[in-house]
């Protein structure tokens, strides 16, 4: 029977045949590194090098928006590119399209479903949590709706619960340890859907946000501004924690301020609707305050 | 280095006096931008100007920082100073060295430290400062006054009377507010409608007022000279331009409800005017209680009305009003009595409010102005005036004197000798306050012509014996418990702020205080502005007061609004957000939270590789931006920027913590 | 540099909104109502300009406490402003928590332009919890921050 | 460069300050001691506690007491120059970089042809061959800036230079004004115009980029070989020790081996400066 | 057969802890999930033959140190230097590759006429011990001319010898080192064995220098997204940036930081940027490593250690890009 990868191959060649879109986005196998890299595919002959297996964790939503950055790709007449997502990378795809970064027509969506990505019995928190095995968001969709899926668990969840248990001052401890090792090589914002300011202001020249050490307070000032700039769009893919060179579990970071916002303000996952507002710039007159 | 002139004032002994000043000028010399340093008695005196003028001069100091009291008293003065020797009027920082260092601190040494470190970070915030300018705004001549009481007929008045168009907009169906109600004024016992009903005359008559009765305002937005009032005109059930106002509805109409104008003690019918002089002296139909929109019965009225007037279609309307400026007179509501349930009021009949009181000795009354006890209509040979129900009582009621009782329950004292000669009026008092021109002699004539007994003490407890209502009291003045029986009790209720006026107050976006009075910008120096430019107070609505206080902040409204008017243009606000249009990536996170709907989009063309290409950013509109800085904190990269408050100023204050 | 509890005095930051706090603030003055010399009050146009930059920058900077006050909600004088603070601040409060701040240190307050006497209450309790937690060892670690000499850097002197 | 520490700047004092157009002020600063340099060559200028500019040094080595810079207002370090006032000091550090080919010029003519503030560096070599006239053969100036008032060193190009012997000034601006009698027109134009004889004369230019592109070819045009045609670059330094490789471009360091370079060896580069 | 000394590998951490006194004892061990170069107390914590996942640059180049510090008082400009502390370490179990870096770090920060005071502070009273490695996944080493067992660099190297380690002095400290623990002299062969390698060759440093304007870096840009993991892991990559941070009014302090090619604002001055997007800079850093080498000492800037393979997130691996540029330009391979 025809795999997904088998479709996707073959959406890709006609997409590119038929002149669609001009560069399909997906994932190719590397054979020295042993890994699934991005792949800009323009040639629809080669669309034979796309794959799609649970090899396939690196998530494409912010390669698109680099791509789209660089100068080979600025364009007068408008052009479309295909990404193919599973559930969480298609998340990406929305919070660069609600933060209008990109314009819709500009992105044609090919979704695949997916059951989890990594090593099969050590699945990243992220897969063992999912509830998008179906991409919310897609033009195309490859693969049919799983029948039964485990109950996701939610293991990063009760990590964070774990760490909020802890009295502040092993808390203290446990994050500057963490932060100690940080090197400030901005992999975790570059990866970031949500990080997709044109200057970031660690990099500002102009105003003085932050003084530009890595000592380990500085690394915290650094992980706390930019865990609060994503709140609540956040769509925990789980890129940063997977492209951190120091091992520094950013996901926990991500999953408190998220399941905090689900809490104080009651709203929708983020990347999953088109039409989504982000919370921290709405309100509601009803909003409670714990903290006067 | 940039060249800063510092200039910590003595304020007299209210800054000296706890601070250490000579030292705070030394350590200001200290800082290496600080290029002059200076202490004076009273920097905000001509004298202290002067020397801030010169010293700019001399030492050709480009921005400059007081070290004085609250930028909230005089920060426009300061920067008129520099302006006139050529800075940039924004090139100045406040640091408040008064009311939040020596008022506020005893310990000499403290607090001087304290004040060093404020005039620290104000030259640090100063070192970031920019040059700001203002735009212009083009303002539009017509005034909005909210609520038809005497403060609002006289603000209008004077407005429309200075050749501005007025739009009066009042709740119920006729002007006339709380001084309708009233039977005679003090201190001269002039009769209230005599001096009242003129007025309203001219306000229905005035070409330039546009009256809007039986009308609330919905919702207030834009800012000074651009003000939008949208206001819900409820449906009067009466067409007005053919109503000639003859009366035979209200005549013939059969439903009989109590009248809010009577405070309880009356009745008008379903079709009705306020009180026979109404302005407009055309009826409303409540259709609360009228049978035909009850239960489709009756319609007597559209039967009788010969000009066919009468029309059960009409909707509520929805206008919208711009206006340059507000005047805020919605007036005040009285203390509820019931609160004291051990005067029994509002359980026993003959337990009356002033007001009510007012009502019975009122000629178009329900009594006709004759005093007769609710309960039975017997003439009362005994009264007893009870004062300060509600006002200065911490426990049940209001902590503030409501100013006016003493002197209305005076006057009624009098009218009792007018109206029953020989009843015997007693008055419970705690002290008497006559404090306004004539009001001393007025309450000396009350004790001496009106024969008026003033006891001094609180009454403990009223209740009915028989058809008498006993009183228990204490005359602290001898000392002695006594027991009194009366036929009639009146008490002078206190002054309170009108039921909503919370909500009214936020659809305005003004402030208010903690009795929910409206607050005046500065209750020395702006007592009739708000903290919203363009939005004014006159009357009780911004605090307890007569009817010639009234009078005089209604003018003063009316003055304050035709400034805005004398000019073709207005100044917009200085200190407004910026794009940095390299950084800004066109997110719009500024557009969400703007309150005023300043930000607007627009599209950039930039030279890229070879090709033309477009890519969208904010832009700020200056006029209707007010500066309050929530897109400068809700922008990721920090292109959005305040003046006056930037970011590159606040972390500069941080910075020198 | 960590002084010991015993000479150390706390040092905190106010962000107070011009139109509400600050004018409470300065009622509290004309009302000479006493309170400890502690606070360092930096003017913001609304709570809503404080960025949690701010908050961090301070902490960096040596303050103990940071305090956000601004106008009771629906009072904002540019309608909508708290609103925004209410939701930032909840968020900031709880990450800074979990990343091992004291939530004592950052607290936030609605405090109207008539309400002198709940500043002076707000600022007073905020200076003895801060008190009695201590110095906020937030101050870097390895980094040599150069601060000028004790005599000349204006602390605030001790409050017998 | 301070013996133990290139990082250290050595203070300097402001002596005096001068506003050469809107946007350009000279600078004149005390020299520190040992700093000595050669035509062509670049300081780091320091406001403490904003940063670090590369500058060239526009006055010549010939002039013992003091060091003068033009400084275009562009950035955050430039402004806060502007800022500064007589008096006060200012970090140096230096000298940086190559220099212009002094030997190879003796006895040469040179043709100058400057553009804008680019005249700066080229000034430092100008006075130099000044001071010592007899070494050098028949000198051209050829100026140009965008609008008479962006003219730099205005009175030095029409009072002094023209009066040293054997010296030819041509200045000409984009867009004149009323008060404009002189040339109008670009520079590479008004190069080709003026023709000087590539014959025994090494050319230097400094200018915006867009500048420098058509003068080569007018150059070229004229005769001239590449060897014989110097440039500076203007690039983003930080260290100025060749170690912070923010200037490299190819196999050269601008900071250690430029910013003087000779045409030929600005082909051989990647052209990503 | 040379003179080699021995020592039973269970007895290595008791020779270690023996020279605790004299010096602060480094080497690589785990830190939070990953290895990394730190101290430690005890040398049984130390784990040898490991790659680590960041270099031992931080070592004498940290992340971030301060310059000097200033401050403006009556008299005017006042600085001081803040020179790091001089503290003698002894630093156990870097690879060939990491010692060949070392040896790069020393042209850099040591040669071109300036001293480096910073870097050389901490290099000079450092003694180093290589270790032989385990070659594991993308080392190239052998590319860049030594393999595994090439102790140049090391004060004192080691061979794995089955259950001994064979050591051999370079250095006197590195001999004094074997004066004390219970060395054997022995006859032995130096292991030679010869690293992974076969993708960076003379041709394709030619092909990468011929091919600056090959349109495959677009390809290449398109994919970098422009952080600077390669960067603040590979062990040679030594740019960096030089900032101010005022203290309050009075002073402040001048610091440098790592910097990166990779970074936006790398080349950015005052509105011209040469580099505009990454096509350009993930090119500069190929090249850099590669082609361009260290005008210094005409070496390759690259030691093979392949921790910028392993870390980049877009999964760009420099030996792919070297060996393909050798291949002729029709024929794209994936990925590239």
């Amino acid at each position: 029977m025809t795999t997904i990868q088998d479709e996707l191959r073959e959406t890709a060649r006609t997409l590119l045949a038929e002149g669609q879109v001009d560069c399909v986005l997906g994932w190719a196998w590397e054979e020295e590194l042993q890994r699934a890299v991005p792949c800009f595919v323009r040639a629809a002959e080669d669309a034979k090098r796309l794959i799609w297996d649970e090899r396939c964790v690196v998530s494409l939503a912010p390669f698109l928006l680099h791509m789209k950055r660089q100068l080979s790709s600025v364009r007068t007449e408008p052009s479309r590119t295909a990404i193919v997502v599973k559930g969480c990378d298609a998340r990406g795809v929305v919070r660069i399209l609600r933060d209008q970064q990109l314009e819709r027509d500009e992105v044609l969506i090919i979704g695949v479903v997916c059951q989890g990505v990594g090593d099969p019995d050590n699945r990243p928190a992220k897969c063992r949590e999912c509830q998008y095995h179906v991409p919310p968001v897609y033009d195309l969709l490859l693969g049919e709706e799983p029948k039964e899926t485990q109950t996701p668990s939610s293991p990063l969840l009760e990590r964070v619960r774990e760490i909020e248990g802890w009295d502040v001052a092993d808390r203290a401890s446990y994050w500057r340890e963490h932060f100690s090792r940080c090197l400030r090589c901005y992999a975790c914002r570059q990866v970031c859907p949500a990080c997709n300011c044109v200057e970031c202001i660690f990099d500002s020249e102009r105003t003085r946000w932050t003084y530009k050490r890595t000592t380990a307070e500085e690394n915290m000032i650094f992980h706390a501004i930019r865990a609060f700039h994503v709140a609540g769009r956040c769509v925990e893919c789980g890129e940063c924690e997977r492209a951190c060179p120091m091992g520094i579990p950013l996901m926990e970071i991500n999953k408190k301020v998220a399941s905090d916002i689900k809490e104080l303000f009651s709203v929708p996952d983020a990347g999953v609707d088109l039409r989504e507002e982000p919370p921290l710039v709405r309100y509601e007159t009803g909003d409670l305050d714990h903290f006067v | 280095m940039k060249r800063v002139g510092v200039f910590v004032c003595h304020c007299g002994s209210n800054i000296a006096g706890t601070v250490d000043c000579a030292a705070v000028v030394a350590a200001a010399r200290r800082i290496p931008a600080v290029a002059y340093a200076e202490d004076n008695k009273y920097t905000c005196s001509e004298v202290g100007q002067e020397q801030i003028r010169k010293a700019v001069q001399t030492h050709n100091l480009d921005r400059v920082v007081v070290a004085a009291c609250s930028p909230r008293m005089h920060e426009a003065t300061f920067r008129k100073t520099i302006a006139s020797v050529g800075l940039n009027p924004y090139m100045l920082e406040i640091a408040n060295l008064r009311e939040q260092c020596s008022w506020v601190h005893s310990d000499r040494q403290a607090a001087t430290a304290k004040a060093i470190d404020l005039v620290r970070l104000a030259v640090a915030k100063v070192l970031y400062n920019k040059p700001l300018f203002t735009s212009t705004l083009p303002v539009k001549k017509r005034a909005v006054v909210i609520g038809g009481g005497i403060a609002g007929i006289q603000a209008a008045l004077d407005i429309a009377e200075a050749g501005h168009p007025v739009t009066l907009i009042e709740r119920s169906q006729s002007i006339g507010g709380r001084m309708a109600q009233l039977d005679k004024t003090f201190p001269t016992l002039d009769c209230s409608s005599c001096i009242l009903m003129p007025r309203m005359v001219d306000v229905g008559a005035h070409p330039m007022i546009d009256l809007m009765t039986y009308s609330e305002v919905e919702e207030v937005d834009g800012f000074i000279g651009n003000f939008r009032v949208k206001v819900r005109q409820r449906a009067k059930s009466v067409d007005h331009s053919k109503c000639t106002g003859c009366g035979e509805c209200t005549e013939k109409c059969p439903t009989q409800v109590p009248a809010e104008f009577e405070a309880g003690l009356g009745e008008r019918k379903a079709i009705y005017t306020d009180f026979p002089q109404a302005v407009p002296n055309k009826p409303v139909i409540d259709r609360d209680h009228c049978r035909y929109f009850l239960d489709g019965k009756c319609g007597i009225c559209r039967k009788v009305c010969q000009a066919d007037a009468i029309d059960y279609t009409q909707t509520d309307r929805q206008v919208e009003i711009e206006a340059g400026a507000i005047v805020v007179a919605t007036g005040f509501d009285l203390f509820d009595p019931a609160k004291y349930g051990e005067y029994g009021g509002g359980r026993y009949p003959d337990v009356i409010t002033g007001l009510q009181f007012e009502r019975l000795i009122s000629a178009s009354g329900p009594t006709n102005g004759e005093i007769r006890r609710p309960s039975d209509g017997r003439v009362p040979e005994t009264i007893a005036f009870i004062k300060c129900v509600g006002s200065r009582d911490e426990a049940h009621g209001v902590p503030y004197c409501s100013r006016v009782c003493c002197m209305y329950t005076a006057k009624q004292a009098m009218l009792v000798k007018e109206h029953a000669k020989d009843s015997k009026v007693y008055i419970f008092y705690i002290d008497v306050r006559a404090a306004g021109k004539g009001y001393e002699e007025f309450y000396q004539r009350a004790q001496t012509d009106a024969g008026a007994t003033y006891v001094r003490g609180r009454v403990a407890k009223i209740f009915p014996r028989g058809e008498k209502l006993v009183l228990w009291a204490e005359d602290t003045l001898i000392g002695k418990q006594l027991e009194l029986e009366v036929d009639l009790v009146v008490l002078a209720t206190g002054i309170v702020a009108r039921e909503g006026a919370v909500e009214f107050a936020q659809k305005m976006g003004i402030s208010y205080d903690g009795h929910r009075f409206y607050s005046e910008a500065h209750p020395k120096l702006r007592p009739v502005d708000t903290n919203v430019d363009g939005i004014f107070l006159a009357g009780a609505c911004q605090g307890p007061k007569d009817i010639p206080d009234t009078v005089a902040q209604a003018s003063a409204a009316a003055v304050k609004v035709c400034s805005i008017f004398s000019k073709e243009e207005l100044e917009t606000n200085a200190m407004v957000a910026t794009v940095d249009e390299n950084i800004c990536a066109g997110c719009f996170h500024c557009r969400a939270v703007c309150p005023s709907g300043a930000i607007d989009s627009k599209i950039l063309h930039a030279w890229v590789a070879g090709q033309d290409v477009t890519r969208r950013v904010a832009t700020v509109n200056s006029g209707v931006c007010q500066g309050c800085g929530s897109c400068a904190a809700a922008c990721p990269s920090g292109a959005m920027n305040v003046g006056g408050f930037s970011n590159e100023q606040i972390l500069g204050e941080v910075e020198a913590l | 540099m960590n002084k010991s509890k015993r000479d150390w005095e706390p040092r905190l930051v106010g962000f107070l909104c011009n139109w509400c706090s600050y004018a409470g603030a300065d009622l509290a003055g004309t009302s000479r109502m006493q309170y400890p010399p502690n606070m360092r009050v930096i003017r913001v146009p609304c709570s809503s300009r404080v960025r949690p930059e701010f908050i961090l920058r301070a902490l960096q900077k040596g303050a103990d406490g940071v305090l956000v006050a601004g106008c009771h909600p629906g009072d904002c004088h540019y309608t909508t402003g708290n609103y925004y603070t209410r939701r930032r601040f909840q968020v900031i409060k709880r990450l800074l928590t979990f990343l091992g701040v004291d939530p004592r240190r950052v607290m936030a307050s609605w405090i109207s332009a008539a309400e002198g006497g709940k500043y002076q209450q707000v600022v007073t309790e905020f200076v003895e919890t801060i008190r009695e937690l201590g110095p906020c060892d937030f101050r870097p670690t390895n980094g040599q921050i150069f601060v000028p000499a004790a005599d000349e850097r204006t602390d605030l002197g001790v409050v017998s | 460069m301070h013996k133990d520490n290139p990082y250290l700047p050595s203070l300097a004092t402001i002596q005096g300050i001068e506003d050469l157009t809107s946007d350009v002020r000279l600078l004149r600063v005390t020299l520190p001691a040992g700093f000595s340099y050669l035509p062509g060559q670049c300081a780091l200028l320091s406001i403490l506690g904003v940063g670090e500019s590369t500058i060239s040094i526009t006055s010549p080595p010939t002039q013992p007491e003091y060091m003068e810079f033009a400084i275009k207002r562009v950035g955050k370090v430039t402004e806060a120059i502007h800022e500064a006032e007589v008096g006060e000091q200012i970090g140096v550090r230096g000298p940086m970089g190559n220099h212009f080919p002094v030997e190879m010029m003796r006895g040469k003519n040179l043709l100058f042809v400057g553009g804008g503030i680019g005249l700066a560096p080229l000034r430092s070599m100008i006075k130099y061959a000044f001071d010592r006239r007899s070494e050098f053969g028949h000198i051209d100036v050829i100026y140009g800036a965008r609008s008479p008032q962006d003219i730099c060193f205005f009175k030095e190009l029409t009072e002094s230079w023209p009066q040293q012997p054997d010296t030819a000034v041509y200045l000409t601006v984009d867009r004149g004004d009323e008060a404009w009698s002189g040339h109008t027109g670009f520079v590479p134009a008004f190069l080709e115009e003026i023709a000087p004889s590539p014959q025994d004369c090494l050319a230097v230019t400094c200018g915006p980029p867009i500048m420098i592109k058509f003068v080569l070819q007018s150059l070229e045009k004229l005769g001239f070989s590449r060897d014989m045609i110097y440039t500076t670059l203007e690039m983003k330094m930080k260290c100025g020790l060749g170690k912070c490789g923010r200037c490299n471009i190819g196999d050269k360091y601008v900071c250690v081996d430029g910013p003087v370079f000779s045409f030929a060896e600005l082909g051989e580069l990647p052209n990503e400066f | 057969m040379t003179e080699l000394w021995r020592i039973k590998k269970c007895d290595l951490p008791a020779w270690l802890n023996i020279w605790r006194e004299e010096y602060e004892l480094w080497g690589a061990r785990p830190e939070g999930p990953v290895m990394r170069y730190g101290p430690v107390a005890d040398a049984t914590e130390l784990v040898l033959q490991v790659r680590t996942r960041d270099s031992a640059k931080n070592m004498f180049f940290p992340a971030t140190e301060t310059m000097f510090s200033f401050r403006h008082d009556e008299q005017g400009l006042e600085l001081n230097q803040q020179l790091p502390e001089l503290k003698a370490r002894l630093l156990v179990g870097l690879p060939s590759c990491d010692l060949q870096a070392l040896l790069v770090m020393d042209n850099v920060f040591g040669g071109g006429g300036h001293a480096d005071p910073y870097y050389s502070g901490r290099r000079q009273y450092t003694v180093v011990v290589g270790v032989a490695c385990e070659p594991g996944e993308f080392f190239f080493c052998q590319d860049f001319g030594f393999g595994p067992d090439t102790p140049t660099g090391a004060d004192l190297f080691l061979w794995d010898d089955g259950s001994n380690w064979l050591a051999q002095a370079f250095s006197e400290a590195g001999a004094r080192l074997l004066q004390a623990g219970d060395w054997e002299k022995v006859q032995a062969t130096v292991p030679n064995r010869s690293g992974p390698g076969g993708w960076v060759s003379a041709d394709s440093v030619a092909r990468l220098r011929e091919r600056f304007d090959d349109p495959r870096w677009e390809r290449l840009g398109e994919r970098c997204l422009g952080c600077g993991a390669c960067a603040y892991v590979c062990p040679t990559c030594h740019c960096f940036d030089i900032d101010d941070m005022p203290h309050g009014l009075e002073g402040g302090e001048r610091y440098r930081r790592w910097d990166t090619c990779a970074f936006a604002g790398f080349t950015a001055a005052a509105g011209h940027n040469p580099r505009p997007d990454q096509t350009g800079r993930i090119r500069q850093r190929v090249m850099h490593k590669l082609v361009y080498g260290d005008f210094r000492s005409d070496r390759s800037l690259c030691v093979g250690c392949g921790r910028c393979v392993a870390a980049c997130p877009a999964g760009i691996d420099i030996r792919a890009i070297a060996r393909e540029a050798v291949r002729e330009k029709k024929e794209v391979k994936a990925g590239a």
